[in-house]
Formats: C-alpha cells, structure tokens, sequence
C-alpha cells in the first residue's frame, strides 16, 4: 500500500477541495469505486496529510478538519462493532464512497461532453448565410444574460456602497503550530486552550487564533507530544505536555 | 427536380443563421408537411459533405464531424472552460433542474464566483425557476444552445445518462444511502 | 455514399464566409480533383434549395434565387438594445410597477422619452396606471412577452440580488480583479 503513495505527487495548487484528492487517491487505487475499500483509502489519505506535514507545507484547512473526520471514522470501523453506535460507521464510509461516486461520475461525464463533436471546433454552420427576416418578431434584441448582468450593474452603481473587508487578520497554521511548541518548551500542567493564545483585541483574530490552535494541538497530539481533554460538550479544552 | 415544397424548407433552414424549429420554417414556407420534408433533407443528404441535423426542436445544417481535421485549421475554437466550469455543467445538465447547494453538495466545495457566470454567459444554462423549500433556491437548468453547442438531439442523449440513472448515480445521496442500508440488512 | 473528395470538397465550401477559388479549395481538401468536384457538386444541386454557383474564379453556395421571396431579404438586422434600454427594462422588471421617477433614482440618471419609447414599442414593457401621489405619475410594468422573450415563467424566475452577487454580477471592475486574485488564494 505505500508503495503506491509516492506516485501520487504532493502538489497543493492542484486538489479542489478534500474530495477532490480522495477521488484522485481512490482512482489510483484502479479499481471500480463500487469495490473501494473506504478503510484502505482513508489510510492513503492520512499517509498523503502526513507526508505533506513532513514537507512542512502548508495544507488548507479544509483538508486537515478531512482528516480529523477520516481518523475519526479509520477507528470507528476498526472498534468492535456495537448495533446501537449512532452515528453508524458503516453508514458514513458508504455516504462517503456514494459521494466519491457521484463526483467521479460528474467528472467523467463532463470529459464526454467535452469530447463532443463542438460547433466551432468540430462541426460548423454555414459561413455566410443570407438570413432570415422574419417581420412578424421584433427587430430589438437582448438575451436574458444582458438583462440580468444590466441589473447587476446597475445595483452595485446605485447600492449603497458596502466595504468588505476581503482578508481578515488570520492566524496561519505554521504559525500557531510554533507558537504552541515555544510554549511547551516550558513543562506544563493542563492549561485552558485559550492560554495559548496571542493577547490581542481584535475578536476576529483570536477566533481565528483558537481555531488554528485548536488544529495546531490536534497535530502535536496526534505526534505523541501533547495529550488533550475536554470533560463535556462545549466544555473548556485543557492541553499538557507529554513528558 | 426536388419536390417544390421540400426545395422552399431546405432553402430557408440553408438561409437561416440561427437553427429553426418547424413551426418558424412554416412561418416563412405557408403549410405543408414540414416533418416530412425534413425527414427527406435529412435522407438526402446524409453521407453529404454538410447534413441536416436536429438539436431538441430545432434544425440546422452542419458539416459532417468525420471532416473537422479540413476545417478547423487557422480557426479558434471555443474557449477551453475551467475544470469547476466544466463539473458544474455537467452537473446541471445530468441532474437538471438544479440549485447552487446541489451543485455544491456533489463537488464538495464551493462554487467560485464566475463560474456559473461563465456558463449562463455562454447561453448554456439559464435560471429555471425557484425550488419550493426553504430559503426558495435559485435553480438552473440547460438551454437550446446547449443541445446546438454539443451536438446533443435531445437530454436523453447525454452520455451515458441512462447508466448514471440505472446505477442511481443521479438520485439525491440521501435515497441512495437509505435503499443500500435497506439491501445490507435483507442480505443480514 | 457520395464520393469523398467531393463530399470534403463541399464541406469547405459550405463553411467558408467567402467564396473560393479552387486553388484556396485545394489548400484545405489536398491534392485532388477539384474541377471536377466542382462540376459534380453543381451538377448534383441542381433544382436543390441551395445551388452551387460560380462568380468569376470564386465558388460558392446561395440560397436558389427564385426561392428569395421566402426569405424576405431587406436585412436590416436585429438591433441590440441600448444600454439605457436594457438597465431601465431590467429596473422595470425587477421593482414594478416603476415610475420613470424610480428608474432614475435607481440608475443615478435621467432617462430620455425615447427610452421607454424603445421598450413599449419592442412589447416588452406596458403603462400599468397612475400611482396615487401628487403628479399621478405614470407607472411602467412587464408584458407577458418579455417573460416569452427571455424565456421566463415568471417574474419571480429572476435571480435575486443573493444570486447575483454569488454569479460575480455585482462587482464593480475593481472588485472583480481583487476577487480573482482571492480566488487564486483559495484554491492553495
């Protein structure tokens, strides 16, 4: 099974979301994806984040709170099965592999229309036709985009103009991560989250600290170096060093 | 010598710049039986060098794809599109009528701006209507020019759309998670 | 199955936008019997709709001359609709019944008569009473034919102001070129 990872180049530009890569892991796998093993692909997809971690690139959220979900599953399907476990793991590896069929399948299906034989390009209409006037229909013309894209127009000229804001102070990854690790350079005991985060009055900033933290200390934890605790839903997360 | 009627129907689809459905060569030929005489332009000329070809109800002539290496020499083609363009067209073609939230849901990401922008732009997908649920969604479908465009007779004719729909590729997720966990506990 | 040099020959001539000579035919088709080609195709059209015929050195097809009356060809051509023409029928369609009043505090500038003048003659906009404030202006609606020109069911088809932003057709030049670069940031 490793030995098919590296064939896969880690290239960040290229993946259009964690679905995206999962299809292109599981089509790797050449096997029908009504035959995929959910639990061999989750742990290609794992190997991928891992490795790209190593190489210390920066990957998109969206594909770590992926990987969190696919751990989550990896260990649901591994556990004993008991009848009553809501939700039923069973039912989320298939929801996902329906997905990965119905995005597979939309792919292909676009190539084929792509492949058509394409007025323009394949197939052409007579160069220079003489027209028809037909005096009955009006001679004005306007296609609905026109209309549409006029109002459009018109609406942002004449709204009141709205600033917004297009970046927000962020907090990256990386940056959380290091900032976490100089903090644990420093023996701790179990400390509230929050305590990791940069004093700052900016609220948008500190939730985007807390989150990137939060991913930052799922990361170590999953390293071995740090261990983590929450005693209820919605209850604080306490954070330590593993000696 | 042609049939005078066949001669009038093929002389204005030759004529015409845009495709014609029969009611609008009727509008410029007076009555006849402008089926049949399309079906006969059709026999004649088909293995010609341009045939007559229908796209949903409308009609037009165009070379004979076998010949395209001739003519596509010194002509730019159509645009290439983006890979989101292009899913989010298939999208709603195969699944038609078809809101943002299920394009969304089927590509696991968001759409980008521009991107239907792109297509509706192209005459290839219009808006078509609200869906009666909450937040009543905008939902889009595909356009005559579509079918003209990929040289499609009709939906139907969408690649492989009646194996997606055999297999239930093309029903929503959650009936096709409910119908399978029915099967795996029959088989129990 | 008509021969195919020929049947190359008449695909060339069918999509130029100019007629030919035969030197330019045998620069697309290759090495060939184009003369000939030409006598065969004319001869094959022959009591057709559309004929082949010869000007000078140039070949090309037209429509049979006899059969012109069908196509009523004084061409003046569709015309496109003025900007002014299309912001005010959208400000129409989008808040009606308006007032001329409405549409220029909404477009930030006046409206000259021939404006509307173009709309109600194109039957796409109608008079729609007097609204009960002093002056009694006059107000403007849609007609049910321009829910049939631009293909709608009805008024409440078109994409609301959510749908446009989110389609990219609310942005201002400047915002356009901030979101592509955003955009690109996105997709790392």
């Amino acid at each position: 099974m490793d030995a098919d990872i590296p064939a896969l180049t880690i290239e960040l530009d290229g993946w259009e979301g964690p679905l995206d890569l999962l299809l292109s892991l599981a089509r790797a796998q050449k096997v029908d994806l009504r035959q995929l093993s959910i639990l061999s692909l989750v742990e290609q997809y794992l190997a991928w984040i891992d490795r790209a971690a190593t190489l210390r690139l920066e990957l998109a959220a969206d594909l770590l709170v992926m990987a969190a979900w696919l751990a989550y599953l990896k260990s649901a399907l591994l556990l004993p099965r008991t009848p009553d476990m809501d939700p039923d793991p069973e039912e989320l590896a298939l929801r996902l592999q329906l997905r990965l069929e119905r995005l597979g399948a939309m792919r292909e299906a676009g190539a084929q229309l792509m492949a058509r034989d394409r007025i323009g390009r394949d197939v052409f209409r007579r160069g220079d036709p003489e027209g028809l006037d037909s005096i009955r229909t009006t001679a004005w013309q306007a296609g609905l985009y026109d209309l549409i894209a006029a109002y459009g127009r018109v609406s942002a000229r004449s709204r009141p103009v709205l600033h917004v804001v297009a970046t927000r102070p962020v907090m990256t990854l990386d940056e959380a991560l290091r900032r976490v690790e100089q903090l644990l350079g420093s023996p701790i005991e179990w400390t509230a989250i929050e305590r990791f985060l940069p004093v700052d009055r900016d609220a948008l900033f500190r939730r985007s600290a807390l989150a990137s933290t939060f991913v930052a200390t799922l990361e170590l934890a999953r390293q071995g170096r740090v261990e983590l605790r929450q005693d209820a839903p919605f209850a604080p997360i306490d954070v330590r060093r593993i000696a | 010598m042609t049939d005078p009627f066949v001669r009038a129907v093929e002389a204005v689809l030759f004529a015409s710049e845009t495709p014609l459905t029969p009611a609008q060569v009727r509008a410029h030929v007076g009555e006849g039986d402008v089926a049949g005489a399309l079906r006969t332009i059709e026999r004649t000329q088909a293995g010609r060098g341009f045939v007559l070809v229908r796209r949903g109800d409308h009609w037009h002539f165009e070379t004979a794809p076998d010949l395209a290496h001739l003519l596509r020499r010194e002509r730019a083609g159509p645009r290439p599109l983006s890979r989101a363009a292009i899913e989010t067209l298939a999208i709603i073609a195969y699944h038609e009528p078809a809101t943002r939230a299920d394009i969304e849901s089927i590509r696991g990401v968001q759409i980008s701006k521009g991107t239907i922008d792109v297509l509706l732009e192209a005459g290839w997908v219009r808006p078509a209507g609200r869906r009666e649920v909450p937040g009543r969604p905008l939902t889009y479908a595909t356009t005559p020019s579509f079918l003209d465009h990929f040289g499609l007779t009709s939906r139907r004719d969408l690649p492989g759309i009646d194996d997606l729909r055999a297999a239930g590729l093309l029903d929503p997720i959650d009936d096709a998670v409910a119908s399978a966990l029915e099967s795996r506990d029959d088989s129990d």
